[in-house]
């Protein structure tokens, strides 16, 4: 076995997602969180390029990071309360959590371990960029547009939830 | 824009009635802030950027100049109260000899008056020019548009100084004005470097219009902003083109003419609006009107002697009269006055300067709640404070 | 790099994920954790992508990161409405939305 | 990607961080020709080495960090500022072979990485535990998420028309047709005007530049950085226009191409013209309120940029378009 270029970016790229992650789920401030979380997306970009997906990377970056991100950036100040204590949480039923989150580990690296024969498999040239934009409308056209009919209504009620309730009157001043 | 909101006319003064959404933020912006005019600290609270209330603090230039000019003789005076309103030292000056001239029952030469008015005239077009410059230097920044046209507007405004400094020697601090008259007499070809310059500046304020009025980003930045009633603005005691924005008739240079006013006619400049927009243009017309002014002064001024009898320069050449007095001009910023009570010796028992900055100051808690943060600057901006005359 | 050894960094993303979710009390922590789970998800459908097999998998990763953005979207605005009603989002709160 | 096109990167960061500084010097001697002034004369032959003098004044100051700040992201946030936009860089083409990362998919991985180059703003805003920055930061999210939907948009318009997401591609075929600007005229020159319009917001430049308002928020997210990590932040934003004109004359201006001589030298030609023309602007214009900013993306350039996205798709299928 011989240790390849791919093989340590594979290998650099692929501990800095896991590292990324344990922080992204242990920070004790939401903001640094959100931050690894970053990491982790980016990390996994760079692994969708290594894996023959670039456009895939492109759409993480620009989707998770550039968005989600800051969507969540967005969540985390706006629901902070006064200053930076509240960012904190303290977690009830770690040693739980754990237990469970391993467990299923377990299991899932368990089988992969014992389907490892039939995982053997050689990389296949991607198909491209082309051929993903054309399956998309062709094979998966359905799907296709039930995600975005799904976008179009996840938008319209995220907007009707988390507006404010009278725009143009914001809370009637009571007399005291 | 929308109907004002009933929060905003509320809780300027009962933070408690309002119920934001999430919490308030408290900023406190300035003293030392790049746009604060110098030292004042606003204290906002914010919801998100929306200004709930905001409560300005003066009082970070007090100097202690009224209690200083008790102290001094009347001659003393002229010379230190001119650094209140450092941006229009001479209308600083002239506001106060007038109430000693008016305490004193001097006479002033015409000459004197009509000099005296030209200087007033070219001062409020260096103040206006000034005023233009940091006003876009508010909106643009001073590493953007905002620094170009205040470039610009300095450049002019040098005119006026070099116009100054010909005339007393000095560009900023003049002590040019004495009891009784006026120290400097018009030197030679004067009057020929000051219609150039004025040339000059009349050639190019339509380029400011351009750069400012006639600049869609500027217009949208300006318009609707900081809307001042008419009635607040009296009730406050707002003046100058501060109050003429709003839609009120009023200038001292008219109404109660000081000077030579009573003998060229001046057109009083209003617009209706009241936002930062309206104020913008009654402060570029109104330097057109003295443009137009200052040459009338400059062209018409009359022979005599400048000052009335033999200079006074000494405290005990006056024969003090025991008694108060209160006189008013129209400053490039409104009513200066000044409310002066004899003492027993040389020097005033009381010396109370009205500057109309502070009574523009005093509109902001009513101006700014529900505008942003941005909106602030662009407020006290157009109000055109002077901290150094608010404090004192 | 195998397809094992994705799979594996995969899985152990996965149980990260499911950690985070089952630990954090703060609704927009559980949105995160969600978000890495996903994620890991997505690697697994790239992965069998590449190594044959699944020429579909790229355009299901395509899918699932619309939906995590869609899913985020509602997530974050019922994450202000708790907020606003209760100046809260630990996720004990979110009985609240019952009543 | 191979050893040559990490080399390759590494050459164009160099070369664009050299160019930015000059681009610095240009600008200053530009505004201040357009103020009346002279702008730098004194280091060096017409002051131009000033901005390396700027450079070691800068990093001889004492880099303050405030005592509440977040200390790990206050360090962070500035030298990522830099090499986010410096990654952008790396991905556009100065020559039919000068391009050091020739990807299939540079146009979505080019707005992704100046998307991602307002990470680290925000972390800088957020860290240094002031009101104004955060103020700024929290400005320079909204603004960047806003502006991203029509640069995304605007770029789409030659992608469409090129079929294709390689920039090479797309000045290969601007090569072979026209510059988009020219034709179709009707296409291009709103599309390249948008995009424009959106590059500047994303690249915080006024009339855009509210995120760090100077005469508002002090100096937004940069307030309190001081010495070297004030530059890197000062940096990224030239960077940023810079690049960004770059991406801009790649798309719409044709590029590499023209009439005679070396390709590079169209390239740095038409960047740094738009270049210049962008601090025209800053130099002419105030800047815009943040919400009405906000209404400028969402009511204005969202909606041009859908019409001009369909307008090419159908454009592309009538017989002048093909």
């Amino acid at each position: 076995m011989t240790f390849t270029a791919t093989m340590i970016v594979f290998a650099l790229v692929g501990a800095l997602a896991f590292v990324g992650s344990i922080f992204t789920v242990r920070s004790s401030k939401l903001v640094h969180a959100v931050l690894w979380l970053g990491v982790t997306l980016g990390m996994t970009a760079i692994l969708f390029v290594q894996l023959g997906a670039p456009f895939l990377a492109g759409i993480q970056l620009l989707l998770y990071v550039g968005g989600v991100m800051t969507l969540m950036i967005f969540g985390v100040l706006l629901t902070k309360r006064d200053g930076d204590s509240e960012l904190k949480t303290e977690e009830p039923s770690r040693e739980r959590g754990a237990l469970i989150a391993l467990a299923v580990f377990a299991v899932l690296a368990g089988t992969i371990w014992l389907g490892r024969d039939a995982l053997q498999r050689t990389a296949v040239p991607s198909l491209g960029t082309g051929w993903l934009g054309t399956s998309l409308l062709t094979r998966h056209l359905v799907a296709f547009e039930a995600l975005s009919a799904l976008l179009l209504a996840a938008m319209i009620g995220a907007i009707v939830i988390a507006r404010r309730r009278d725009p143009d009157q914001p809370s009637e001043p009571k007399e005291s | 824009m929308e109907a004002t909101p009933a929060w905003r006319k509320l809780p300027y003064r009962r933070l408690e009635l309002y119920e934001p959404e999430g919490d308030l933020m408290t900023l406190q912006l300035g003293p030392q802030h790049p746009s604060t005019h110098g030292v004042l600290r606003i204290k906002l609270h914010l919801d998100g950027e929306r200004i709930v209330k905001a409560v300005p603090f003066p009082g970070y230039l007090h100097r202690a100049v009224e209690k200083l000019c008790e102290q001094l003789t009347y001659v003393q005076i002229a010379p230190i109260v001119d650094k209140n309103d450092y941006v229009a030292p001479m209308t600083s000056e002239q506001a106060i000899i007038l109430a000693i001239e008016k305490l004193l029952k001097v006479e002033v030469p015409r000459r004197a008056r009509w000099l005296r008015s030209a200087l007033a005239e070219l001062q409020r077009v260096a103040s206006h020019l000034l005023w233009l410059g940091t006003m876009t230097l508010d909106l643009g920044g001073a590493l953007g548009g905002g620094g170009s046209v205040f470039v610009y507007t300095m450049r002019e405004r040098e005119l006026v100084l070099d116009l100054f400094e010909g005339l007393t020697g000095s560009r900023f601090h003049y002590n040019t004005h004495t009891v009784g008259g006026n120290r400097h007499d018009v030197p030679a070809g004067w009057a020929k470097d000051m219609h150039a310059a004025l040339d000059l500046i009349e050639k190019r304020i339509p380029e400011y219009e351009t750069l400012t009025q006639n600049n869609r980003l500027f217009v949208e930045r300006m318009r609707g902003i900081g809307v001042l009633e008419p009635e607040l603005a009296l009730e406050l005691g707002v003046t100058g083109p501060n109050l003429r924005a709003s839609g009120v008739d009023h200038d001292l240079r008219r109404d109660a003419p000081f000077h030579a006013y009573d003998e060229v006619a001046t057109n009083v400049i209003t617009a209706k609006a009241g936002d930062c927009l309206a104020r913008t243009q009654v402060r570029v017309a109104e330097m057109k009107e003295s443009v137009r002014l200052a040459r009338a002064f400059i062209d018409g001024l009359p022979e005599g002697p400048l000052v009335s009898g033999k200079p006074i320069k000494l405290p005990g050449q006056f024969k003090v009269n025991s008694g108060q007095v209160y006189a008013a001009l129209e400053s490039a910023r409104g009513e200066l006055g000044t409310f002066l009570v004899a003492g027993a010796g040389t020097s005033p028992y009381r010396l109370k300067i009205r500057p109309p900055s502070y009574h523009a100051i005093s509109a902001l808690p009513y101006l700014l709640p529900g505008h942003t943060v941005s909106d602030t600057v662009a407020i006290l901006g157009s109000l055109d404070p002077i901290m150094g005359e608010v404090d004192r | 790099m195998t397809l094992t050894t994705c799979l594996i960094l995969s899985a152990a993303l996965f149980s990260v994920g499911l950690y985070g979710l089952l630990t954090r009390r703060h609704a927009v922590g559980i949105l995160l954790s969600i978000e890495v789970m996903a994620n890991a998800a997505n690697l697994n459908f790239v992965a069998f992508a590449h190594y044959g097999g699944a020429s579909w998998g790229q355009a299901f990763a395509l899918f699932v990161l619309g939906l995590t953005v869609a899913e985020v979207a509602i997530g974050l605005a019922l994450v202000m409405l708790l907020f606003r009603s209760h100046k809260d989002v630990l996720v004990d709160l979110a009985n609240a939305f019952k009543h | 990607m191979t050893l040559f096109a990490w080399l390759s990167s590494i050459l164009v960061a160099v070369i664009v961080l050299t160019v930015t500084a000059f681009g610095l010097w240009w600008e200053r001697k530009l505004a201040g020709r357009m103020q009346s002034r002279l702008g730098p004369t004194i280091v060096g032959p017409i002051g131009l080495f000033q901005p390396i003098a700027d450079l070691l004044k800068l990093v001889q100051k004492e880099p303050i960090i405030p005592q509440r700040a977040d200390r790990a992201l206050f360090w962070l946030a500035p030298p990522l500022t830099t090499l986010f936009a410096l990654l952008v860089a790396a991905l556009v083409p100065f020559g039919p072979k000068l391009a050091p990362a020739n990807i299939d998919v540079g146009v979505p991985l080019i707005i992704a990485l100046g998307g991602l180059a307002l990470i680290p703003v925000w972390m800088a805003g957020w860290a240094s535990h002031n009101k104004y920055a955060l103020l700024g930061a929290m400005r320079a999210v909204a603004q960047s998420v806003s502006y991203g939907v029509p640069l995304v948009l605007t770029a789409l318009v030659p992608v469409i028309l090129a079929g294709s997401m390689n920039l090479n591609s797309i000045v290969a075929w601007q090569h072979r047709h026209h510059w988009l600007v020219v034709w179709p005229v009707f296409l291009g020159l709103p599309a390249f005007i948008l995009f424009i319009l959106a590059m500047l917001a994303e690249a915080n430049r006024i009339p855009f530049d509210i995120p760090e308002a100077e005469s508002e928020l002090v100096a937004g997210v940069s307030t309190e950085y001081t010495g070297m990590h004030f530059g890197f932040i000062y940096l990224a934003e030239y960077v940023h226009t810079l690049v960004g004109s770059a991406v801009a004359s790649t798309l719409f201006l044709g590029g590499w191409d023209g009439p005679f001589g070396p390709s590079v030298l169209w390239m740095v030609l038409k960047t740094c013209l738009l270049f210049s023309v962008l601090y025209w602007l800053r130099w002419s214009l105030v800047r815009l309120r943040a919400d009405q900013l906000m209404a400028l993306a969402w009511k204005w350039l969202v909606p041009a940029g859908l019409a001009l996205v369909l307008l090419a798709a159908v454009w592309t299928q009538t017989p002048w378009g093909r």
